[in-house]
């Protein structure tokens, strides 16, 4: 096996800003109901991803950013719960559809509606309260998903193979032996030496490295218009996480498909991403073009972050300067701005009253912080 | 076992080594593969081959390699959390007698217990649950009998206030606190003896990354009140070099490459250390654009089953058939630079700023 | 995995050598022996046997010869004719009397182990899936229920109840007129009719105690990332249900059930008292009161065997089931 | 594999696996770290990096993080509605069984053949004639010319007034205290009084079972603690040096438990000797139900110490200094023993359950000792039943206790682990 010294000159992607939306997200609000009180993780989140872009979700634990992601495919567990907002994905084809419901033509009786009734954007269709043939039809199809352990994430007791070829056979109904055809030809897209043999083997026979690129694989398996990928790299060395990177990227643009990462390495974002929204307690504090915010973030608490880790070939001597104070406890979560009781240019008054408001610059930057409100 | 012979006939050369604190001298740690009903052994995790460290007295040493690699396990041997296979510790008391800790009891052990100490990674399974703060740091205090049973709790106070806790919190349990409130707690334990050596096993890692900040800049703090010496262990080479003025380079429990900081992420000596290099996420969009990337290729060597000759050469770019037949040994190849590659003088490696991630 | 079940059937000898002293132990346990107690009942007889006829006796059973010489003869026996001993107390071959009711402990254990599972893995799946429902409660209650009851309290309960309001008798096999009677269809409903009450009875604690296992396994592997990554391909609800983690909580099931074998010939002891059944379980229970120990010892020898082969054929089963099991044997 | 393994002896609830049991975000703080859901730890409040903390975080942390761990056992197991009940329930029965003698109203040995199978009387607050006042109806007797059995008419006319703290069959308390009185009782002690009805000698049911609780109870307890002493030693010496010692263990740990388990207890049970007194019979059985238990503990314990020894606060401890034994009792003991407890309250209705088949089918206790597997021992046969059918009430103690036990067991192990 040899390394093959590569030179990554994908030139800045341009992304263009009239393709059309992949998904998007309006107002959603996700709690937990615990005994001890309710958990807002998702505080009104609007996002918009458009057909190959990709968008890296960053923040620290607990910013909900995992629980966002999850929400969009209602894939969160009790008792967390959906309360507001609506998930907008193109609508599916009728055929896809029916073929979700599946053999069992009785309709469930339809969950209420928590989001408010706002009017479908052109073609688009809401996930949520939506008739579960249709969430099924996106899951996988549409909207792929890619999570953090592999480990766990795969089914220990079932061959690699059959899970792929299971998500195959699922919206695309064909024989099985076409559909294992396919699968070694997916392991062999993502890099997995002799799939043939690779195909029949449990997922505990595998190295993490492995594991986590056949869960790529079988997220790719029904070409979907957008991937998620929940921190794809945290439970992975830096060499291996170099490898799906860079494998991630390729797939990317060979099949121009949107990638929304979430992550916390803003290293790791820098690396695929072509725009950013950062997330803090729930909120989305930053949004945009990566290279912009990464340059010259605008929110304080982006400032801080990014203050806040070490960078190569900084040498020592450059202290670093740390956000202060502590996540707050999701029960205690400030009044106001989520982030004034730490933020350095906190206006008494002001920032712990009323939520920041949401400022667009022309580039489409947008921050909600009341810094920028003059600048309106 | 040819390697082994190799290795030792290699030639360790030592220059002025009166500053020296601590200094391992072919240290092993084999775990024993057993099978069977009544456990035979089998075969042997060589978690730790041979290694030569040497840590001077006020630097701190960075240890990185990826998991798996022995860093976590050579830290452990030195503090004799683990019971090394074979070689010698060797440690330099304040009256300048040298002594190697591998043979000692336990009982003999105890009075080097407070010199060296360590901070753990996991701020959560480290701190006993059922224990106050104050039994926490004051267990080496009570243990080791260094003051009064009376004036322990003030000694505590004293030293949480020292890591920024409030004294108050004296009473309280672990689990009232943060992941990054509990590593300044593992650092007041740790900090409890007076300590001339503090081993931190990847004790920023699982904090979050606003935290993270603040213990590094408490350790360095620390550091430079105490006069303290970190053996400071990590996979994450951003941290290693905000931290470290020395770094070890380890892989599948070979120390593959040592030197100064500065000059080894510049010039690196050993193709393993240029790609961990290049591998490093960066947060800079304009490095990211135009890095040149080293992939390696497959994955981290079984250390169980590690390959003959070079253990790096089943993923090495520029591998030869030499590095197949024979073991290179760990040489000096400029002052204070160290590396374990038969052709790392003709290879030309790439630093950070060559691979674009400065 | 072939030379792991040859060292396995090798470890299985061993214990059953271990087992076969401990047995023969037991058997030599009580104070006194066989003969001493023929004496007891023949004095309660009003005859008389002389100490001469008592050392005939023992000679004649060989209760006077060293332990191991008489381990030897009561093993030797058993393995190469398959001859248990003699019942002191019925007077016939241990095997026979083992053997003719072993065909109604085997009908009844199958048909109680039937009823408990097509019960208890619906209902313990209902429960975890709609965990905290008023059905959940419910099968949670009557979970703890029929774990606090023992088996024979129930037994009598319902014999109380069959008496009382269906002016039935519920125990036996037979109605007194099919007892004698050649086998015919009449004869099999009867026998029907008989048999469900015990089924029942025996099979409510065990459903209760495998709802709570199939419900607390099952809830350890419904939240599993698994089980998010199988949603998120788009798999029915259903579906996903059968396939991923109701698949991985069979696993411990699997683990014990190799367990259910000496069941199968241990007749449900207590019950088959109760209602006085023909199985096996009463036999023993004859045989530990009269202390006839070559009966019991017997009993002991055969269901730990049959312990010990479950076992084996438990952990084949589970490597069957579990690829991640079988590896762990390929590799020790 | 040991977890499957371990669920096996363990039992099994769905409470304690509920992935989302929502006490596990506690004010007190502990974590949550469910895949995908990632909520920060409470912070305690301004330390010197830290702004102003919002009301509601001040509040919780004003207490937060000072409750031991048996507090937190304690809150959690609060939570759980029906244990706490369950509980209460337990303590009340031992405190029954301990004053047995006090509280039953007559002793279990006091006998009038006049009442034999006398059926429960029932009691009454207020009569016509005679005012408010605790009395029961006395029986008119006649006997079946056919079967010479009793036959029981309740007599409507007669009045038998009942007072507390009366005095009656005159009985030794806890075996040392010569006295007669009873909580309750009727105010002559020569007229008949069965709450519970009476079994075939005309005993009081209700006082028999009273007493029996005495041996039923007792012997789970007993047993449970044999079990502890040998499970905690041999799984300790197992779990902490491990090696050869541990491999031996584990190997006498398998062979018993390939032992079937009920034909070995009648086997036992069998060796006993008839001429044993009652005593030296109850610590025969007691040890019997033991040598089974054990193992089950055993095995519980290596692997609490399996998994402890690799716990870093473990580590720290060693190289704080810690001794062996200060390692051992004063960080892995309270690490365990909520976890033990829990399993041996989920062990003692085991035990009842089987001392009661034992003495049911006559290989356990033997009467005159008085157990409720003894007495139920009387209901065996169907007639028995027909005629009497209160002599099942044992059964319904057993049921209670039980259940209780079960639920306090059940409730104990989910509050066990309070880091969870």
């Amino acid at each position: 096996m040899l390394q093959t010294p590569t030179s990554d000159q994908t030139t800045s992607r341009r992304l263009d800003p009239d393709a059309p939306p992949v998904l998007q997200l309006t107002g959603l609000r996700t709690e937990f109901q615990l005994e001890d009180g309710v958990v807002t993780a998702v505080d009104g989140v609007d996002l918009t991803i458009r057909r190959g872009e990709t968008l890296a979700v960053v923040g620290e634990s607990g910013c909900g950013k995992s629980v966002m992601a999850r929400s969009i495919l209602q894939l969160v567990d009790r008792p967390g719960r959906i309360v507001g907002g609506q998930v907008w994905v193109p609508r599916p084809a009728s055929t896809e559809v029916e073929r979700a419901r599946g053999r069992s033509r009785r309709r469930r009786r339809r969950r209420e509606t928590p989001a408010e009734t706002t009017v479908a954007p052109e073609g688009m269709v809401g996930l949520i309260g939506a008739d579960p043939a249709i969430i099924r039809a996106v899951r996988g199809k549409r909207i792929a998903m890619v999570f953090q352990e592999p480990m766990t994430s795969l089914s220990a007791v079932h061959r690699v193979g059959d899970q792929i070829t299971e998500a195959i056979q699922l919206h695309a109904p064909m024989p099985k032996d076409v559909a294992r055809e396919r699968a070694i030809d997916l392991l062999r897209r993502v890099g997995i030496a002799a799939p043939e043999k690779r195909v029949d083997a449990y997922p505990f026979e595998l190295s993490g490295g492995m594991r986590q690129r056949v869960m790529i694989a079988m997220a790719l398996s029904c070409d979907p218009e957008l991937l998620i990928a929940d921190e794809p790299t945290t439970a992975l060395d830096v060499t291996t996480q170099a490898q799906i990177l860079e494998l991630l990227a390729s797939l990317r643009d060979e099949r121009g498909m949107a990638i929304m990462l979430i992550t916390h390495d803003l290293g790791v974002a820098a690396q695929l991403a072509d725009s950013v929204a950062v997330m803090y307690l729930g909120n989305v504090v930053e949004r945009g073009d990566l290279a912009e915010i990464f340059r010259s973030p605008r929110h304080p608490y982006t400032r801080a972050l990014l203050r806040s880790i070490p960078k190569l070939g900084q040498g020592r001597d450059i202290r670093l300067a740390p956000v202060r104070g502590m996540v707050p406890h999701p029960f205690a979560r400030p009044s106001g701005c989520p982030f004034h009781d730490r933020c350095d240019s906190f206006q008494p008054g002001r920032c712990d009253t009323a939520p920041p408001p949401l400022i667009r610059d022309d580039q489409g930057h947008e921050v909600r912080c009341v810094l920028y409100e003059e600048d309106k | 076992m040819s390697q082994d012979t190799d290795v030792v006939d290699s030639e360790v050369v030592r220059t002025d080594t009166s500053d020296v604190l601590l200094e391992t001298r072919q240290l092993s740690k084999y775990f024993p593969i057993t099978k069977g009903l009544w456990g035979r052994t089998v075969g042997q995790v060589k978690a730790v081959d041979h290694v030569d460290l040497q840590i001077r007295q006020g630097q701190t040493v960075g240890l990185v390699g990826e998991s798996g690699c022995g860093k976590s396990t050579l830290g452990r041997c030195i503090l004799r959390a683990q019971e090394p296979t074979s070689g010698e510790i060797l440690y330099r008391r304040t009256d300048g007698e040298v002594v190697d800790l591998a043979p000692l009891t336990e009982r003999q052990l105890k009075p080097y217990r407070q010199d060296i100490r360590m901070v753990f990674q996991d701020p959560f399974s480290s701190l006993n649950p059922r224990m106050t703060l104050a039994d926490i740091v004051g267990e080496p205090l009570r243990v080791n009998k260094v003051v009064k049973e009376s004036e322990v709790e003030d000694r505590v106070a004293a030293l949480l206030a020292r890591v920024g806790l409030r004294p108050e919190y004296l009473r309280r349990y672990p689990n009232a606190f943060s992941g990054g409130e509990r590593q300044r707690v593992g650092l007041a334990r740790a900090l409890a003896l007076d300590p001339r050596l503090v081993v931190a096993d990847e004790a920023v890692s699982a904090l979050d990354v606003s935290v993270r900040a603040q213990i590094l800049n408490l350790m360095k703090d620390l550091q430079a009140d105490e006069d303290l010496t970190y053996l400071f262990i990590s996979h994450d080479l951003g941290m290693v070099e905000y931290m470290a003025d020395e770094v070890v380079v380890m892989y599948v429990g070979h120390v593959v490459e040592t030197g100064p900081t500065a000059d080894l992420y510049r010039r690196p000596q050993h193709p393993y250390t240029e790609a961990l290099l290049s591998a490093v996420p960066n947060p800079d969009p304009n490095a990211a654009k135009r890095r040149e990337r080293i992939v390696l290729q497959g994955e981290v060597a079984d250390p169980s089953d590690v390959p003959s000759g070079c253990p790096f050469r089943t993923r090495c770019a520029y591998a030869q058939e030499l590095c197949a037949t024979s073991v290179p040994a760990l040489r000096e190849v400029s002052p204070g630079r160290r590396v374990a590659c038969h052709f790392s003088e003709e290879l030309g490696l790439r630093g950070i700023e060559e691979l674009g991630v400065a | 995995m072939g030379k792991y079940t040859l060292r396995r059937i090798g470890l299985m000898v061993i214990t059953l050598v271990a087992i076969s002293f401990v047995t023969f132990w037991i058997i030599q346990l009580p104070p006194g022996d066989y003969v001493s107690t023929l004496v007891a009942q023949a004095e309660s007889r009003g005859q008389v046997i002389t100490p001469e006829q008592m050392a005939a006796l023992r000679v004649r059973y060989g209760l006077d010869d060293p332990f191991l010489v008489q381990y030897w003869n009561w093993i030797s026996n058993i393995v190469f004719h398959g001859d248990f001993g003699q019942s002191f107390a019925y007077n016939r071959p241990v095997s026979t009397l083992i053997w003719d009711r072993v065909a109604l402990s085997f009908f009844l254990s199958v048909s109680t182990l039937l009823f408990v599972w097509a019960v208890a893995f619906p209902v313990g799946i209902y429960s975890a899936v709609k965990q905290y429902s008023p059905g959940d409660y419910i099968a949670t209650f009557f979970g703890f229920v029929g774990m606090a009851i023992p088996e024979f309290l129930l037994a009598l309960v319902f014999l109380w109840l069959g008496v009382r309001y269906f002016d039935q008798s519920a125990g036996g096999l037979f109605s007194p007129e099919y007892v004698d009677a050649a086998w015919n269809l009449g004869k099999v409903l009867d026998l029907a009719s008989h048999l469900w009450l015990p089924i029942l009875i025996i099979g409510i604690s065990g459903t209760a105690g495998l709802i709570r296992v199939t419900r607390a396994n099952l809830l350890d592997e419904l939240y599993k990332p698994y089980v998010i990554t199988a949603r998120a391909k788009g798999l029915s609800e259903w579906k996903l249900l059968v396939k991923y983690p109701v698949r991985m909580s069979l696993s411990p099931f699997f683990s014990t059930v190799g367990w259910l074998l000496p069941g199968l010939i241990s007749g449900e002891t207590i019950i088959s008292i109760v209602l006085s059944l023909p199985t096996t379980g009463p036999l023993l229970f004859g045989g530990v009161l009269s202390q006839d120990m070559y009966l019991v010892g017997s009993f002991i020898l055969i269901l730990s065997a049959l312990t010990v082969v479950g076992t084996l054929l438990s952990d084949l089963a589970l490597a069957w089931w579990d690829p991640r099991i079988r590896r762990r044997y390929q590799e020790s | 594999m040991t977890e499957r393994t371990e669920r096996r002896d363990t039992g099994a609830s769905g409470t304690s696996t509920d992935v989302w049991d929502a006490s596990e975000l506690e004010l007190e703080g502990a974590t949550m770290s469910q895949e995908g859901m990632e909520i920060p730890l409470p912070s305690p409040g301004g330390d010197d990096e830290s702004g102003p903390t919002p009301e509601l975080a001040r509040a919780a942390l004003a207490q937060g993080g000072t409750a031991s761990q048996w507090r937190l056992v304690w809150r959690r197991f609060r939570r759980h509605k029906v244990a706490f009940v369950a509980l209460w329930v337990v303590l009340a029965i031992y405190l029954i069984m301990a004053f047995a003698e006090v509280l039953a109203p007559s002793t279990a040995t006091a006998q009038d053949p006049d009442y034999a199978y006398a059926p429960p009387q029932a009691l009454h607050i207020y009569h016509p004639s005679e005012g408010l006042g605790l009395y029961v109806h006395d029986f008119t007797v006649t006997q079946n010319p056919e079967t010479f059995a009793n036959e029981f008419e309740i007599d409507t006319d007669s009045y038998i007034p009942v007072g507390f703290f009366v005095s009656g069959e005159p009985y030794e308390m806890w075996g040392l205290f010569p006295m007669d009185v009873h909580l309750i009782g009727p105010e002559d002690p020569d007229r008949p009084f069965y709450l519970w009805g009476a079994d075939r000698a005309g005993r009081d049911s209700l006082s028999r079972i009273l007493y029996g609780s005495r041996v039923s109870l007792s012997i789970g307890l007993v047993g449970v603690a044999i079990s502890l002493v040998l499970g905690i030693a041999l799984g300790g010496i197992s779990g902490y040096y491990g090696g050869k010692p541990d491999t031996l263990i584990q190997r006498i740990i398998e062979f018993l438990m390939a032992i079937p388990t009920l034909p070995l207890w009648l086997a036992l049970s069998a060796a006993i000797p008839a001429s044993w007194g009652p005593l030296a019979r109850y610590f025969a059985i007691t040890a019997i139900l033991s040598v089974i238990g054990w193992t089950g503990m055993a095995r519980q314990v290596r692997g609490k110490f399996l998994s402890l020894r690799t716990e870093d606060f473990i580590t720290a401890a060693t190289l704080d200094g810690c001794s062996r034994p200060r390692i051992i009792f004063r960080h892995m003991v309270p690490s365990f023993s909520s976890h033990v407890i829990a399993s041996l309250t989920m062990a003692v209705p085991g035990m009842i359950l089987a001392e009661t088949s034992l003495s049911f089918l006559g290989l356990g206790l033997q009467a005159p000792a008085v157990s409720w597997g003894v007495l139920l021992q009387d209901a065996q046969n169907i007639r028995t039943i027909e005629t009497a059918p209160w002599l099942l009430l044992p059964g319904l103690a057993i049921f209670i206790t039980v259940l209780a036990m079960n639920f306090v067991g059940d409730g104990l192990r989910d509050a066990a682990d309070p880091y969870k």
